[in-house]
């Protein structure tokens, strides 16, 4: 056995025995992590959910309807269909017939459908229905649309698209921003724990120095005690925020609110994510939380 | 060995603890350090440990300027000196057996030479029986006791006392004094600082005499009373 | 002077000595303190504002369009009226003749209302639109109306606001859950820093106890530090929250996203409960904390 | 004033401190314990200050049995007692002028009276210079002198003081010894648990020696010499 190996082993065992005979610090210690992190977790899923819904409600209107003029030839049509489908972001193309367009107002007006009977003729001219990846692509793709002949009228949902894509920059910035300072905050409630715990324990540190341990001595069960802290710590915060997810999934399925959770992600698909992020600023901020708080305390 | 060249350290706080001390301690020596409470007793042990910065002067501990030492070598230092503190200084958290194996771990020693020689030095001490207690859980003596064995085990080439019999009856403390006595004639530098007239005036050993921060007597066989 | 009050006096002294002594802990608990409200101000927020939306949508949807059958006098006109405005939760009731609606029908079509020229004559019935105060009024006003006699149709917009009463109980049960998830969580940070840095001061505690100090005594400058730590760390909490919250209002507004804000809780409408809040929990847990922590420690 | 009555005290680890003590101290006595180390002299008088409690038996105060005080009159017997420790337990966020006041204020003195008296014990103890030092800024026998200070402060009915000269030098020793006398002269009662053997043996005061727990001795006029 090296010395140094035989060293790190006495660590661990020190880090081990630290946390234990400091219980009930290394407890509130743990509270903290957990609590912090878990507020994160929260607040994380809220706006992968928030962001979810704007994302499905996008889907819903990204349609570009064409309609076209009626003294246009086939031939024409199908010159048009062939040059939209070659726009960037266009993920189908649909015609419709006058007859399907009159069926289609015929449903939407329900009840009050026998007005359209009253109609001398079929009002209603040919168009396409173009289906968006994403959309983004719609200003785009209207302007080009607006350089082929044969098309009367674009209607698009402008203003709703514009809306929702300035409302979903602001939820994705602002939750950037959210999500930034919650961990800010959660960082900074971590280590100022592990910094009370230390500076606790200062008296303890002056007195390994002055007999003679090294600074990496000593430092070494400290970031130990701090890796298991935040081990613990960050584990706990998964499995309650874990637990919790789903358990309101469940409630919320079983109310019979599926168009709720129909909107909901899945927690199967957050809990990789929640898992490195928590484990990351647990473990991270334990070590360097001990690393930053002994500093001073090294000094003698 | 040990030679103090005009070391001045005066406080944060504007006391001067010590004025101008001027001394050469010889390898092997035993010397006792003695002088009224405040005198700098102590003080010039922490400067020796580097526990405190002498204010000017300089220090040299074999052959090296030791003022000038860098922070991460100062372990270095401490571990070839073992420290019998005035105010014990004993981990809490750990039992005695651990507060002394510490000693032996942080200079890396494999853990049967641990197992060998923390209980003899225990029982050197007397005790043995008490290995498995907390400090929080001895007497006095006890600490003071557990405070000495931590100072002996790793063999240092200098052993530093401070009032190392202060918490012990006559019969502990004569223990403990051979004790020391043995070590030094090992070959082990021992300074110690001690109030203990009795002790001081049976051995006839070197003593230097400390008053208001100044060496005021240096007696090669002297005795405590320091009001010659 | 008494000696109750010159005890009192020494307690204040000594919680404002304690706390600056003991300065490096007292900047972490507060720290602690502002960290932990300051994220339940941003949920409250922002649970505030959700809520808000909600009710704005809601709004949008609280009538009831009633056709009248074509045959119906004008004294039965009036009658239904008076009835309807009898009703509880109404807020108002417009009459709608055929042309009205005939015009907003054409408004409502926009470019292609000329369709509506096509007409051999005006189809739409003459209607009552029916304002509510509240959309949970919604059932009882239409099982009411499916009374009065003269009715054609009854109109509102049902799904939706099944959907929007639904959505908005589960945001609203959900918001309490979540603040009151993060108030424990808050408590729980904030007591566990009180604690750790009590038990740091266990020695200086037990000292007191055994010179003689009663446990009043010995709580007091704690409590007094609980206080003043947890009055500074909600304070500082309250002024960050607020400063965040105007910021963001005001470059929403700058950019322009006017429909954003118009949807937004004045920061002065939250500040008074803010402030409410978070100083109960700041100086509440302030003191309670001390208290619960010290008991252990007095035991000797 | 004093009865101790078939007390045994176990600690938690098993370690038997103290074994049927029998004892009867009246007020205005000066007494001496002695012992070896770990004999329990520290454990007895933590048990008058109910630090401890017995394991059985009964420990009389102004004829009141003490084991049975709830502990919410604890504090009331503390004030009646000052108490040097034998490990100072000087509050360390408090200088040495508000650790001794902080005696006074816990009894509720007017600030008047605390302005006046604090001054006066320190210069007894002559620590007048170092009103405004913490504790950690002491030499031992400063931190032991500002304990003894705090003990004096409220002129206690009864004076415990645990080894109250082990860190300080025969001189000043002796001008804490004269002042405990004199506090004794005052009539209150002294117990001083003790390894300074010359100062037991010149005093000539009723010595109770103690040794692994039990009474073997309690003269009236005894000397420390523990091996009769
Ligand atoms: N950290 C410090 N800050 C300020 N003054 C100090 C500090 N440590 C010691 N002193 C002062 O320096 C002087 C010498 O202290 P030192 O501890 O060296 O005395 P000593 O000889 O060991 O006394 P004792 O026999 O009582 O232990 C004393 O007056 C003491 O008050
Ligand atoms: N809290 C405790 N838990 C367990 N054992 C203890 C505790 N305190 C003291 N002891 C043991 O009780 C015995 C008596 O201790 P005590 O402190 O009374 O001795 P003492 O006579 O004061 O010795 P010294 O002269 O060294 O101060 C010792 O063996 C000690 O180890
Ligand atoms: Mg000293
Ligand atoms: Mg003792």
């Amino acid at each position: 056995m090296t010395m140094k190996f035989r060293i790190l082993k006495s660590m661990i065992k020190q880090g081990f025995v630290g946390m234990w005979r400091n219980r009930m610090m290394s407890l509130a210690s743990i509270g903290s992590v957990t609590s912090a992190l878990m507020i994160l977790g929260m607040v994380l899923i809220l706006i992968l959910n928030i962001n979810n819904v704007t994302n499905m409600t996008k889907e819903q209107f990204d349609e570009i309807h064409i309609y076209l003029k009626e003294d246009i030839t086939d031939e024409q049509i199908d010159t048009i269909e062939n040059e939209i489908q070659n726009y960037e972001g266009v993920l189908s193309v649909v015609f419709q017939s006058k007859e399907q367009a009159l069926e289609i107002m015929k449903k939407r007006w329900g009840e009050e459908s026998d007005l359209l009977n009253g109609l001398e003729e079929n009002p209603f001219p040919r168009s396409y229905i173009i289906q968006l990846e994403d959309i983004k692509y719609a200003d785009n793709v209207v302007s080009n649309l607006e350089g082929l002949s044969g098309i009367d009228k674009i209607k698009y949902f402008k203003d709703i698209v514009k809306r929702i894509i300035s409302v979903s920059n602001v939820i994705k910035n602002g939750s950037l921003i959210v999500i930034g300072i919650l961990m800010l905050i959660s960082i900074f409630i971590i280590s100022n724990t592990i910094k009370i715990t230390v500076a606790a324990r200062k008296k303890e540190i002056n007195i390994m120095k002055y007999v003679g341990a090294t600074n990496g001595y000593i430092r070494g069960p400290f970031i130990i005690e701090g890796i298991l802290l935040g081990t613990i710590g960050s584990a706990l915060a998964v499995i309650l925020v874990d637990v919790a997810y789903q358990y309101i999934y469940k409630i919320l399925n079983n109310r019979l609110y599926v168009f709720v959770t129909s909107y909901m992600v899945p927690s199967d698909d957050i809990f990789i994510d929640v898992v490195i992020i928590f484990m990351t600023i647990g473990i991270g901020i334990g070590i360097l939380g001990s690393i930053i708080s002994l500093r001073r305390f090294l000094r003698v | 060995m040990i030679i103090f060249k005009n070391i001045i350290k005066e406080y944060n706080n504007g006391v001067k603890a010590l004025n101008n001390i001027n001394l050469h301690i010889g390898k092997g020596e035993f010397v006792f350090v003695v002088g009224s409470s405040g005198a700098g007793k102590s003080t010039l042990i922490k400067l020796l440990l580097k526990e405190v910065e002498p204010t000017s002067g300089k220090l040299f501990f074999n052959k090296k300027d030791i003022t000038k030492v860098k922070n991460r070598k100062v372990p270095i230092i401490r571990r070839k000196i073992g420290v019998v503190f005035q105010d014990f200084r004993l981990l809490p958290n750990k039992t005695v057996y651990e507060n002394v194996a510490f000693a032996k771990e942080i200079i890396g020693a494999s853990a049967k030479e641990i197992r060998r020689q923390v209980p003899i030095v225990l029982s050197m001490v007397g005790l043995s029986k008490k290995a498995s207690s907390y400090p929080n859980q001895l007497s006095g003596g006890e600490k003071q006791r557990v405070s000495i064995a931590r100072a002996i085990v790793n063999n240092p080439t200098v052993l530093i006392a401070d009032e190392p019999t202060g918490n012990l009856d006559p019969d502990t403390a004569g223990d403990i004094m051979d004790l020391i006595m043995q070590i030094n004639r090992r070959g082990t530098t021992v300074i110690m600082a001690t109030h203990a007239k009795d002790i001081v005036d049976s051995m006839q050993r070197r003593v230097i005499a400390l008053s208001k921060g100044k060496v005021v007597r240096d007696d090669q066989r002297g005795v405590y009373d320091h009001e010659v």
